[in-house]
């Protein structure tokens, strides 16, 4: 029971992890339709901001993180201004491929200051641990569980009960009409991106501490949060949420209980059966054409 | 030094410089270029200030081979266009095997310093290694082996769980740990391979609840996950480790971990006891103004090794700067004195180093090659 | 309201608009017709700044120049475009809301609830995704999105298009009961609508207006309207 | 009423319909131009290894080559068909794989033969498996099958070898000869590049290629018009797949060496490059961005530690400077061939 | 060519689109079919041409229709054009009705040889040139405005070699000159023996065109018959004309 208790948690905490760099790209995928694939970069360039300010500079956290992230606001936008407002005539496609040279080139920045040394930043609640039903969990998981349910939430609520995030969602259906409706497109997509850099920060600081930080850290985060969001529905935030937490305990129990060697399939076997079956994922609606 | 003006017939034509590749993974994050170029670059300005290799000037040239086997083919047949005459390095024993036929083509020794297992430059086996290939320090089976044999021995840890890194060497590294273990009477109860760059091993490390330590061949960042994950389980077993170890240290990954942290390397590179090394540590510091780690060293070493046989070997053809090679005996090496053995590496010295102060500390040597 | 001079409007090789002038007084309801291609769209889109353009436009008294399409939104100059483009998956609801982000702070003639009482049959579908509606129910909410934003000058393309001839009255006379406080430039191809709910016509072909009057003006001459209006077709 | 007669009666401007004849030739013009592009791309290869003076010059080219024949295949599942696979990479794996496999007991071609045939099986079981999923569904899947692929390959060693290490020690045999060095390798793959091309040739010239893109534009309205959505996605799908197998059947005989790193993501991401970089809608985009993708790292490997953040950048720059690609800058010299008709003016 | 629906219903989720409608449409025959915004015209024409799944039996000349198979009906022999154009805008003008004329072939693979290109070619530029639009043949399909684009869906709908022509709003964006212009070339159609079910809400060009009218009010058919009847009934003028039609 105690080791079936702490894979679950395990679990849960992973796919908090997952929902939490997923909550940037589906914000900036609700506002302006792209899936930033910088998102990664950002993490990662969150994670390292954090040591910098943290570690090298040794400011107290809550000082250095608001820091970091107000910081990571601003690359974000610079991020819009590179690759997105340039772009806006150009196929979707492109736009992707472009945020995802956009992260390489913030790997390659990194590893330009940092080399290819491992960092670590320190922990909120060092070691940590709380005793659930016999067995132990980091606190510092329940942390970013708690974290995540609360971006979810006020992220939920701001697009779907919100003017602003009504205009956000029309500004990302079709912008040239949304234009139309006095809607400034261009700051929108500004503040978006923006938003998006912001909560990679939250990310990459909540995740740094668990890993160790290195140049590619955040990408191999994305990858998995992409499979979350792609499993819930993309762009759905309790989307998010079920897809995260599935993969997280399947992920789990199936090293614990299976198979272990074959830790890293099961997210995506299960992804591929999902989007086999329900091709816009569990909480997806249904085809949006009709002629 | 003593070469400076003989003229050695292994040398080749005295009037030209020698050029030596460095195989290096700049682009990449897996490793750091500079525990490679920097050692490199010291030999070699040491060298061609004592004279060069038989009076030939060491001509530096460097390759980037990046982690891929692809990206070692496309290096090594660079190095093959350059003419150059020896090649060292190489991060990953993958690309070791991909270049065997250029090397077996081109007759150039490739002096592999990277982490790896004997089958990668062990000329007899299965694997098809090239004759060319020689291991610079121990193979990962020796570490993975005094580690064992050190939990068991030393610890008394009997049971034992092993968390592999997911390379080509893990087979080899499992059977490694069995053998050690079951040779120095204790047993492995849980052995599990882990993905690279995986960071949650809570579900590895829960089904070595029951083991008295736990052996990994991981990486930094996985290391520093399996120490997480020990001291989550509240387990309070030590942990022992590759030369990576000495890395987690220096890189102050997890200082409040790595008391329960044991290492298994070529040499301790923070030894006070070991002069030489102490010496050479504080000459690279003062240049290079980092911490060197054993990697370091070989590369180091590497150069010196090629310049002893070529200096040795009977005549500058490519077969008798091989035999050369392979009969090397060499005890001026940085951390281990090296003496090629009948498969290819060069030394079997390995130290397990304790991390229980805060600084690292060797509590045991072994020596693999005097023991047979 | 609106004072558009010499505006021209080229795509690559093709030219849209030549050299047109209108005017829109305040108050004033004036129709654009023309055949297919006349360059109506072209037009519209001209004032708006959503394509490149030669000329000017003066919108209130005031040179547009490069102002964005939003801003000049949000200062009252409200477009419905070609073809209804909703937002796919907002409802009817929050495609109506969006619609008074350009309201500011002018008082509207129509509330939100107010276009659920000019086309009652949109309020049973409040809370449907917009993609899934029936071309006309996508017209209405069109419409009625821009009603809400207050607009001083209402730019409508095609607004009778796919929408029953019950509803196209009811257009109409929404359109006439806006007058007091709204300018309104149309462009319509049902020429009963056009005359019956307009002062003023232009008419445009091969990107020139060709002809322009007071809706008796152009009534009285509809055999020469007719003549316009068939030329695409007679070209081929 | 400020009309003037004379310009109300003013007749309709010039509008002739083209003759179907006119039609035709013009059609058929573009046609011949591809095939000259073909002709002249062919003669720019065979005269290439002029610049080549070693083994090493020409293990890039050959690279290149491979490359460009993987990301052809690409241009056809993701230009064309509109369909968003990371899985291409994998695919090349496969065909590697398999064709190490086969090559150890049945020499180059059928090595490559049966590469083409796992690939092709194996491609048409993944397409109708996710027929459903749509655009970024779609392309996640396939990022997933591209992981499971490659775990999959490090474990099925009896396949793949230790930890998917394979080495081919065989060289592949053309008419008697062996193909031992970069130079031969060279030519043999020019020779499967131009065969891929007139393959695409001929597919454009033909009228799936036109339904291709009405299946991806539009595929209700094009299900109204009687074409076979699935059936058109799929035969794309397998077609630009064998040419990843055979591109990876080539890749492993002239390395000789294979491991399951080097078919990763990173491969995944190098052949969107190859496409987007190169021109999304053109046959040749693939080869220019092969180029790109292959050659320029090579050549500024001289600036050694900051090359990662070079080719970074310069992936940025160039889409974001290059609408149409690298083919965009090749674009005034295609008009000039004749490809632009003037176009009438309207209303003046 | 007889087109036959019995008891046909189409419903997405709550909403019942279509809720039962019997209709026989004769083989050469004109019909309209008028009603209210939203009271599943559209709809009905999706259900037949297989975009939508439907209930009930859609039947043509004897051989029912799979429902939801959009290439079923076509291959049928039923061909449609959509209420918001539906434009290949990558394909050129002519590549747009080439996609149809291929449709209407054999439907075996893509011909092999250039010969079936240059038929392909003959065809549609014949189609263009039916709706006026041979000018632009080897224009971008992108530049064509909405009234070029709806006389575009009617060449790549008649390039299908219809038996049966369903048109939605086929008049939608055209001004009267154009919508006669329209009317004739539907006459020329139809005489060549292709049967037409016309949704439109311009009265006019309905009761020139079709000798039948029928009308869709929530879903149901509630009134059929000929034109000048159907428009002068008091329930049809008031939930739908507004006011009473005069031709
Ligand atoms: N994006 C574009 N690129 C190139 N040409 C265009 C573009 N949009 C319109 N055109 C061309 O400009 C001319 C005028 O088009 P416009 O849409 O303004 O006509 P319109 O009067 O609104 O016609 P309709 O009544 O059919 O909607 C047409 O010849 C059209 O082909
Ligand atoms: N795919 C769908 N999902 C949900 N509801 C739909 C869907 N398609 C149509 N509807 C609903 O079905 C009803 C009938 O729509 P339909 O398009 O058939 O109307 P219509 O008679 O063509 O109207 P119009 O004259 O306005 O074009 C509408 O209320 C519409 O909202
Ligand atoms: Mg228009
Ligand atoms: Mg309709």
């Amino acid at each position: 029971m105690a080791t079936f208790v702490t894979v679950f948690v395990s679990g849960l905490a992973l796919g908090s992890i997952s929902a939490l760099v997923a909550l940037g790209f589906i914000v900036t995928y609700k506002a302006t339709g792209i899936i930033n694939f910088a998102q990664g970069g950002l993490v990662t360039l969150g994670g390292y901001l954090g040591y910098l300010t943290a570690v090298q500079f040794g400011l107290d956290w809550w000082v250095a993180y608001p820091v970091v992230v107000v910081l990571m606001f601003f690359v974000g936008v610079a991020v819009e201004r590179i690759v997105h407002a340039p772009l806006r005539s150009r196929p979707e496609l492109v736009v992707v491929i472009a945020t995802l040279g956009v992260g390489l080139v913030i790997s390659a920045v990194l590893l330009e200051f940092y080399g290819t040394e491992t960092r670590t930043l320190p922990a909120l609640l060092p070691g940590k641990v709380v005793d659930i039903a016999g067995a132990n969990i980091a606190a510092y998981d329940l942390v970013i569980i708690g974290v995540t349910a609360v971006g979810v939430t006020l992220l939920a609520l701001m697009f779907n009960r919100t003017q602003l995030g009504r205009q956000f969602r029309a500004a990302s259906l079709d912008p040239e009409v949304a234009q139309l409706q006095g809607i400034p497109v261009k700051a929108f997509g500004m503040f978006a991106f923006g938003l998006g850099g912001a909560l990679a920060a939250v990310a990459g600081l909540m995740l740094a501490p668990r890993a160790s930080l290195e140049t590619n850290f955040g990408f191999t985060a994305m990858i998995a949060a992409f499979a979350a969001a792609v499993i819930g529905g993309f762009g759905r935030f309790a989307g998010v949420i079920v897809g995260a937490l599935v993969l997280g305990l399947v992920e789990q129990l199936g090293t614990q209980y299976v198979a272990y060697q074959f830790k890293a399939v099961y997210p995506f076997a299960l992804m591929i059966l999902i989007v086999a079956i329900a091709p816009r994922g569990v909480l997806g609606s249904q085809s949006r054409v009709r002629v | 030094s003593n070469s400076g003006d003989k003229a050695a017939a292994g040398t080749g034509d005295s009037s030209k410089p020698i050029t030596i590749g460095l195989m290096v993974a700049i682009s990449n994050a897996l490793s750091d270029p500079k525990l490679f170029v920097n050692p490199a670059e010291m030999a070699v300005g040491e060298i061609n200030a004592a004279g060069g290799i038989g009076g030939r000037q060491i001509v530096l040239k460097q390759y980037d081979s990046d982690f891929t086997t692809q990206g070692a083919i496309t290096a090594t047949q660079k190095a093959i266009a350059d003419k150059v005459e020896g090649i060292i390095g190489l991060p990953v024993p993958d690309q070791v095997l991909a270049v065997r036929p250029l090397l077996d083509r081109a007759k150039i020794p490739l002096l592999f310093t990277g982490g790896g297992y004997a089958a990668a430059y062990d000329p007899n086996s299965t694997k098809g290694a090239s004759v060319w290939s020689f291991r610079v320090g121990p193979p990962s089976e020796l570490t993975v082996n005094a580690g064992v044999q050190y939990a068991v021995k030393t610890l008394g840890a009997k049971k034992l769980g092993a968390v592999l890194r997911d390379d080509a060497a893990k087979g080899t590294n499992e059977q490694a740990a069995k053998d050690g273990a079951t040779a120095a009477g204790g047993e492995i109860i849980a052995s599990r391979t882990n993905p690279l760059n995986s960071t949650d091993v809570t579900t590895q490390i829960l089904a070595m609840k029951d083991a008295n330590a736990v052996v990994t061949t991981e990486y930094q960042p996985g290391i520093v996950a399996v120490l997480k994950a020990i001291q989550q389980q509240n387990l309070k077993i030590p942990t022992i480790v590759g030369q990576t170890g000495m890395q987690v240290y220096l890189q102050k990954l997890a200082p409040d971990l790595i008391k329960t942290m044991y290492s298994a390397a070529p040499c301790n590179m923070a030894d006070p006891a070991n002069d030489r090394v102490a010496k050479w540590v504080t000459d690279f510091q003062a240049k290079y103004n980092f911490m060197p780690d054993p990697n370091a060293a070989t590369v180091y070493d590497g150069f010196y090794l090629l310049k002893t046989a070529y200096e040795n070997a009977a005549s500058s053809s490519p077969d008798d700067r091989l035999k050369a090679l392979e009969s090397i005996d060499y005890k001026d090496g940085i951390c281990v004195p090296y003496k090629t053995d009948a498969q290819h590496f060069m030394s079997g010295t390995e130290v397990i180093i304790s991390f229980e102060s805060g600084t690292p500390k060797t509590v045991q040597t072994f020596d693999f090659q005097n023991q047979k | 309201m609106l004072d558009v001079k010499n505006l021209s409007v080229n795509y690559d090789a093709i030219t849209a608009v030549v050299d047109l002038s209108l005017t829109v007084g305040d108050g004033e309801c004036v129709a654009l017709l023309g055949p297919n291609g006349a360059g109506k769209t072209s037009t519209l889109k001209a004032i708006s700044n959503l394509v490149a353009h030669d000329g000017t436009v003066e919108f209130a008294g005031t040179p547009v120049g490069r102002t964005a399409a939003d801003r000049l939104a949000r200062t009252g100059l409200v477009h419905v475009p070609e073809g209804r483009r909703l937002f796919a998956e907002l409802t009817v609801h929050e495609n109506l809301q969006v619609g008074c982000t350009a309201r500011g702070k002018r008082t509207p003639t129509y509330s939100v609830d107010d276009i659920y009482q000019l086309f009652p049959q949109l309020q049973a579908l409040r809370g449907t995704r917009c993609w899934s509606l029936s071309g006309g129910e996508q017209q209405m909410v069109a419409i009625g999105r821009a009603l809400v934003a207050a607009p001083r000058l209402l730019m409508l393309d095609e607004p009778s298009l796919g929408l029953s001839p019950r509803n196209v009255g009811v257009v109409a006379e929404a359109l006439t009961r806006i007058k007091t406080t709204t300018s309104v430039l149309l462009v319509e191809q049902n020429t009963r609508v056009a005359l019956e709910v307009a002062d003023r016509l232009y008419v445009m072909a091969e990107g020139r207006v060709r002809m322009q009057g007071t809706s008796q003006e152009i009534e009285d001459r509809s055999g020469l309207l007719d003549a316009y209006l068939g030329q695409r077709v007679a070209a081929s | 009423m400020s009309v003037s007669e004379k310009e109300a009666t003013a007749a309709p401007p010039d509008r002739s319909a083209p003759s179907v004849d006119q039609v035709w030739r013009r059609r058929r013009t573009g046609d011949h131009l591809r095939l000259v592009q073909i002709a002249v791309v062919t003669a720019i290869l065979c005269a290439l290894p002029l610049f080549a003076a070693d083994d090493y010059q020409y293990t890039v080219l050959g690279l290149m080559l491979i490359y460009a024949i993987a990301g052809v295949g690409f241009y056809l599942i993701l230009g064309l068909s509109g369909q968003f696979a990371f899985s291409h990479a994998a695919t090349m794996g496969i065909g590697a794989y398999s064709a190490a496999y086969a090559a150890r007991t049945h020499g180059f071609w059928l090595s490559v033969l049966f590469a083409l045939v796992v690939c092709a099986i194996l491609a048409t079981v993944f397409k109708l498996l996710l027929w459903r999923a749509s655009d970024f569904y779609f392309g996640i899947a396939t990022l997933g099958l591209a992981s499971v692929t490659i775990i999959v390959f490090r474990a099925w060693e009896w396949f793949t070898g230790p930890a998917s290490n394979t080495s081919m020690l065989t060289a592949p045999t053309i008419f008697g000869h062996q193909v031992t060095t970069p130079a031969g390798y060279y030519w043999l793959f020019v020779v499967f590049f131009v065969v891929a091309m007139l393959i695409v040739y001929r597919l454009r010239t033909s009228a799936t290629y036109r339904e291709a893109i009405a299946v991806r534009d539009k595929p209700l309205t094009a299900a109204g018009l009687g074409i076979r959505n699935t059936r058109n996605q799929l035969v794309i799908f397998v077609i630009g797949s064998c040419y990843a197998a055979v591109a990876g059947a080539l890749y492993a005989q002239s390395q000789g060496f294979i491991s399951s790193p080097s078919f990763d993501l990173n491969l995944g991401i190098n052949l969107f490059v190859v496409v987007i970089v190169g021109g999304m809608h053109s046959m040749w985009g693939s080869l220019l961005g092969a180029a790109f993708v292959v050659v320029l790292p090579e050549l500024i490997r001289p600036a050694a530690d900051h090359r990662q953040l070079i080719l970074a950048a310069v992936l940025v720059i160039t889409i974001v400077l290059l609408p149409e690609g690298l083919m965009g800058l090749a674009r005034p010299l295609t008009k000039r061939l004749g490809q632009a008709r003037s176009r009438k003016e309207v209303g003046s | 060519m007889t087109l036959e629906l019995t008891d046909v219903h189409v419903s997405f989720g709550n909403v019942r689109a279509v809720a039962g409608v019997s209709l026989t449409l004769a083989s050469g025959s004109r019909m309209g079919i008028i009603g209210p915004n939203g009271s599943g015209k559209s709809t009905l024409i999706n259900a037949i041409s297989g975009i939508v799944r439907a209930t009930g039996s859609i039947v043509i000349d004897g051989q029912r229709l799979r429902s939801g198979s959009p290439q079923g009906a076509a291959w049928r022999g039923i061909s449609r054009t959509y209420q918001t154009p539906q434009t290949f805008t990558k394909l050129s003008v002519i590549e747009n009705v080439m996609l149809a004329v291929r449709a209407a072939e054999t439907r075996g693979p893509a011909t092999w040889f250039q010969r079936g290109e240059y038929r392909r070619t003959v065809a549609a530029l014949e189609f263009l040139t039916t709706v006026g639009l041979a000018d632009l043949a080897e224009e971008s399909a992108a530049i064509l405005t909405y009234g070029q684009q709806q006389a575009l869906a009617l060449a790549r709908a008649l390039a299908t070699g219809p038996k049966v022509l369903l048109l939605d709003e086929p008049a939608a964006g055209l001004n009267s000159a154009e919508t006669e212009a329209l009317s004739h070339t539907l006459q020329t159609v139809n005489d060549a023996g292709v049967s037409i079910l016309l949704v439109e809400h311009k009265m006019d060009f309905v009761s020139a065109l079709c000798p039948r009218v029928a009308v869709l009010a929530a879903g149901k058919l509630v009134a059929d018959g000929p034109p000048a009847e159907v428009l002068s009934r008091p329930d049809v003028i008031d939930a739908y004309l507004g006011v009473p039609h005069h031709a």
